[in-house]
């Protein structure tokens, strides 16, 4: 096993070695940015700041994730998903400067399935012009795509948290982040078939969240229930070990979806991104309210968890229209998001989905449900609830398929699951040799 | 020479203490349990789904005593412990064979103190 | 009683609900904006940058609130306390959409005590350009107010902690952030009356904080304090339980200041914006140094929690003169701030004003202290000591008295305070039967 | 002993007092920036705003350093490293104040090894205006150049913790922030000697970060290894409290960077601004590679500490050349220097140089590595080995000069080290009387 | 009287729980505990070095029976928790001098269940 | 079969579990605790009041041994806890009625080691 191990980890690294033998690597040239015609350098500029603040913020959901996802599991597997989380930005930024950018944004004919541009980056003077775009340069471009990337694959990481073997995990995020994501997100954002048939996902809760979100799915029903989840019949909840953590991760990606929902508007436009702000903020506190209410409801006391993923919920569910929405159907889109995630957490615990963190909940559920809302309350008569679904079910049959067929054959060839002691005892120390709270005590018994 | 166990409710081991002293008794030893009585247990909410918690958060608190102690350590504790409602504790009494204090090697009843 | 929690909850839903019914809501024209006569498109859009940035940072408060007050509570209310503060984020910005925003900035005639421009957002095509403002759209305009709205709750929600009711708290959230802070906010920043008699505010050392401290100060007193902190006349402190959750808040806190004080100047005028950073770094800086040489000399012992409200103090401090004082007097009021934050701290426990985190310290008696230096340091010879005292009291006035007569009828008609074995079991497992710390074992003895 | 406290606090009091008396402090002209020659007053607001953002970037850097040492060393001494990190603010923004600043940028002729430009800050109405400079305001250059020169201490805080006394720590941060970091700064930065002389160091690999890692260098041979970390020949690990502090730690200082680096382009400027910040992330997330890599062949088992140091090695690493080597040379050096950092945590250990948090191999090392490879990489002819050999030995030689001197000096007047007896029971309770998880239990053991 | 103190995995004390249970042994208190046995211990890998751990974590169940008891206890014990792995734990019996139940006052054999 | 229980000082523990590995004792139980005894406490200081901590934080060691170990591992203990000065701690031996191997069965004077 520890043989395997290694070696699942050597592949992503000869991957990555590979293929920068082959990149075709180009400079920045250093010179003042030209602006073209119709735009101002100093708006290009500061379509750019803006641009990279965006960049900025994406990449701190990361950390968002990391802090959730921790704090919404035992104690005894801390140190494991921190490790999942950081190679995971470390894997996501790789491969997309390896291939994903260049799959995703092939370039060429529009209205196409599938396009490469070839390895690595690169480009000319004119890619840190407003040639190459009004609202950003092409490294900014870059790295705002790729902070996007490596969150799809973080999403997975919550739902298949402690149980899942590191080094098979490693191996999935890599392939997912690095083929499936990208195409996907070609059909729409890259001027797919997709894009040419109208369907519309502003910032991804179809191509981001959704896509994460079939990855966990398909990954949790190969994986399993967590042991003790479900015995006799009944489901018994394994709480979280750090309601802090789990807190400061909620915090930190309602934060950074002010840059993945304020960035997509691509320029630093005052009335779009200030807009896709406000909507931003409310569906995210009607999407508090909703799971409070709900949970509050159902349980008769409040539980915390729900309105952290409450807050979640109306984010992911406003992601697809912050942009097309009025404030009204913003605010009944965050709380419908805020019921759904607390109903689906519930739902998927019936059929024995084991989502340690709801990840499943919050990101397929919710970013199915504010794709639709797209063609329900959209204030452009081009969208419409059969293209949006059309979408949805495009991008999901080709993601669940990818992500289960890539989990079957990695469980297939190095395992996927960790023993049954290791489980018991943690990853912590199974997978890593290492405490994450050494010198504490706490009950190892759930 | 007796060790006296008792387990009781953490919020009371600040009366405990101060029972024990005006008892002249100012040794004892502490530590964190939880346990499972009549008290039965409550549940907790999580996600959606209740948990039935039947491990109550104790103390437990470890008393060495001279016999002619015992009684007196045992009544301290319990009036202090007391509320009358489930939940209020136990007390178990075991003979000490011998205790030594580390520091002067001293034995017996001359170390418990 | 569980009864009345649903109550509770409801009843702010059932507010939004209804006022959303009556909402006339505008939606954005996504077309680009147009400049004004007088500011570039460029200008304004660079403006609206700085704005939005600042109202990223604004929004972190919240979750550096929510750690600081977890970490200087017991680890049996950190749920608890963090539920209150993801709560009041939701809440927050739902009251000042609906109500908030319309109370504070009521158009109109100047130098009025009370307006309303209607229920809910709303706007024209103006709006999003610079005929609104030069240095920022309508939306951004709402959601830099509404996060500054939220932080006036929080300031409450830390010195009420660790015994309050849940239900009663939001009540009271709701009604104090959606009513009582927008109307004060109003005499001065909404040109009212206050501003009219030449009141000076730069960022709410007394609209903001002190109205928060004011609030806190009315719920302590009906409060009482908790159980075992002031024991047959002695104070027996009751140690917070994680330092590090309180560094994280009091760094976050100072970031979020930034924007906080960084936006007030309204524009991303280079000079004024980069001189209020300055003052708000120094003033931080100095209440550091001012409250551990206090705490040093007074306990014998550099005092970590002293430390880190000495950094809150400064910046509480400075934030009604940033823009008018000097580098020096700067240094003056933040060193003042952060002995007096000592000093108050103190003072409150001998009187028996039980405030877990120092709030009322931190906000109420260094929101009056950065006021009154205004009129003391301020380069500006219309401010003065007198109209600083007017605001102050007027403000101070209005402020508590809501407060203390909204608690009031709270804790008739709901209660205020848990029960006695609640307290003593932590409001944890009373008001959410959720464990902070599930797996870990810690002394409940305190 | 205590007296010695008292008065390792009252010396910096003291230099501070004394100087600000000394002050000229001019005030800000709240006048709106007229352009100079060249320069559009958006495109200066523009760049400014840029600044500010970095500035606030770099800033929580510092949150970064307390969480990542914090959660690398016991639980029993975090109080002490939180309080050593927010003193170590206050410190560095008020020292960079009185002296820093003008020791750096002291102005004059060029070329020079040592300058001065008076106390204190102040600046006339062209210090707003892009007459000072094209990319910011006199305030904003100084508030963000303030925020870099204290990293270089929290750098050595992290090496010399669980054992240094609090005092003698505080006395040497205020010398060595504000003295030697400004003078061998100046020597590049200022436009001094090594400038003149070709040496390449674009944000400070060799001026920040070998500075900050000589200090610590020097402080540890002074004070010994920790009790129980080297004992019969062995080495033996003392593990850190708590793994998601670390991590959220090394998350805060990746997400710093881009300010750190993004920031010292001294623009907005588009194309280079963006590059510099995907060299940035392709570094850090090669030197995650590298280091899991590394860590996982030689122990068998994934490490997590490792993992997060590498990212911070390959920020390091990329920092003297963030702008001047090609995407392919960026992957390099990220790769190298996270095998580096590895291999350099195991060689200090055997020559048993005990840094609890890895602080000198990750900012010493690295940081060598970084600015040599500059010389090796670098697409700018001007730049080669020798010059970039010349300026590591230069500054390195200063700054461990100064710092070790300056070390044993206090060593022999307030003593460096704790007793025996703290050490073993905390420096939580031995320097403040104070510990950080008040109620929760852990193993005092190690 | 008996004080039946069990050291076992901490992952088998629902099983030991669940156990007792069944043979109406509803009261125990437990605590965290490590420790050192047959087991031998496990490395931890820690920035390089290699950290020898022979402090294993365990949990420390706490039972006090009548007489009667204490055999079908000690069998409930011993089935649930046995794997036949090393590490599986030990069982230490005591004799109880008294107990009380500080609710009641009881004492004896009637304040133990 | 002695148990015996030691409060030690919690830096001692290493050198203690030494001592007891030289007397051939290998086996042992671990839990932390907070005691109160002649060492009095010390004063804390939180946000300028005074805080009276005294329960201090101890290590409780729990051995098992037969009969004919008992002196030795006392011994072993005392010589590796002390040092000379109040808080040193205490050890309490109580006489055991018997030991059970969970893994194996085993009981009495063949299961302790
Ligand atoms: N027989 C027992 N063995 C071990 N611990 C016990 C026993 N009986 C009670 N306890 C401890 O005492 C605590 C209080 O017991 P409980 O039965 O709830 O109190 P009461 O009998 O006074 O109502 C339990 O949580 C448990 O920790
Ligand atoms: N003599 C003893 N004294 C105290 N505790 C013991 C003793 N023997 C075993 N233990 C406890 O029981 C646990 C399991 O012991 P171990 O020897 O590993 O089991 P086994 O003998 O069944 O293989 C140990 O970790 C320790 O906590
Ligand atoms: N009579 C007792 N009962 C229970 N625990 C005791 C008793 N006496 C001492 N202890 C434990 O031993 C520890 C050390 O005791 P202390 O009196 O400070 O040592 P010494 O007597 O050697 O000076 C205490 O903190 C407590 O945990």
């Amino acid at each position: 096993m520890k043989q395997r191990s290694k070696f699942s980890l050597l592949l992503p690294c000869l991957v990555y070695a590979a293929a920068f033998a082959v990149v075709f690597i180009g400079l920045p040239s250093t010179v003042f940015a030209e602006e073209a015609a119709g735009i101002s350098a100093e708006m290009f500029t500061v379509n750019n700041v803006w641009m990279m603040v965006a960049t900025f913020l994406v990449f701190i959901m990361h950390l968002g994730f990391a802090t959730l996802e921790s704090g919404l599991t035992r104690a005894k597997n801390t140190t494991n998903i921190l490790f999942k989380n950081i190679s995971i930005v470390a894997i996501g930024i790789l491969t997309y400067t390896i291939v994903g950018f260049n799959l995703m944004y092939p370039g060429g004919e529009d209205g196409g399935w599938f396009g490469f541009a070839g390895w690595g980056l690169s480009t000319d003077a004119a890619g840190i012009t407003s040639a190459y775009s009004e609202g950003y340069t092409y490294w900014t471009d870059f790295l705002f795509q790729a902070m996007f990337a490596a969150t799809g694959a973080t999403i997975v990481s919550g739902a298949v948290a402690e149980r899942i073997k590191l080094g098979s995990f490693l191996v999935f995020v890599t392939l997912f982040v690095g083929i499936c994501y990208p195409i996907t997100g070609m059909w729409k954002w890259g001027a797919g078939w997709l894009d040419a048939a109208g369907f519309y996902d502003f910032a991804g809760s179809t191509l981001v969240h959704s896509v994460g979100g079939w990855g966990a799915l398909a990954g949790v029903i190969l994986l399993g229930p967590r042991i003790g989840k479900y015995v006799k019949g009944e489901t018994r909840p394994i709480m979280g070990h750090s309601m802090p953590l789990a807190t400061i991760g909620v915090f930190l990606l309602w934060l950074g979806w002010f840059g993945f929902n304020g960035g997509s508007v691509l320029s630093a436009d005052a009335g779009l991104t200030s807009y896709v702000l406000v909507t931003t903020s409310l569906a995210a506190a009607c999407g508090v309210v909703g799971a409070i209410a709900t949970s509050w409801w159902i349980s008769k006391k409040p539980d915390l968890s729900m309105a952290l993923n409450g807050a979640l919920a109306g984010l992911v569910g406003i992601t697809a229209g912050a942009d097309t929405v009025s404030i009204e159907s913003t605010c009944v889109i965050g709380i419908i998001a805020g019921i759904l995630v607390v109903l689906s957490v519930m739902m998927f615990d019936k059929i024995r989905i084991d989502d340690p963190v709801g990840a499943i909940s919050v990101h397929l559920t919710c970013g199915i449900w504010g794709t639709l809302a797209v063609g329900l309350f959209s204030t452009n008569p081009d969208h419409s609830i059969g293209k949006q679904l059309m979408g949805i079910v495009a991008i999901g049959a080709f993601s669940f398929i990818f992500a289960f067929v890539l989990f079957a054959i990695i469980k297939a060839v190095l395992g996927l699951r960790v023993s049954e002691e290791e489980e018991l005892k943690g990853l912590d120390l199974g997978e890593h040799n290492q405490e994450a709270y050494s010198g504490f005590q706490f009950f190892l018994t759930q | 020479m007796k060790l006296i166990i008792a387990y009781i409710q953490p919020e009371k081991l600040n009366d405990v203490k101060q029972a024990l002293f005006d008892k002249n008794v100012s040794k004892m030893s502490v530590t964190n349990a939880v346990g499972c009585g009549q008290q039965g247990g409550y549940e907790e909410h999580y996600r959606g789904t209740v948990v039935e918690v039947n491990l109550l958060k104790k103390v437990r608190v470890e008393v060495a005593v001279n016999d002619d102690f015992a009684q007196s350590t045992i009544e301290a504790i319990t009036g202090a412990a007391r509320t009358g409602q489930i939940g209020d504790g136990k007390i178990f009494v075991i003979s000490l064979d011998d205790c030594i204090r580390i520091r002067t090697g001293e034995t017996g009843n001359d170390a418990i103190g």
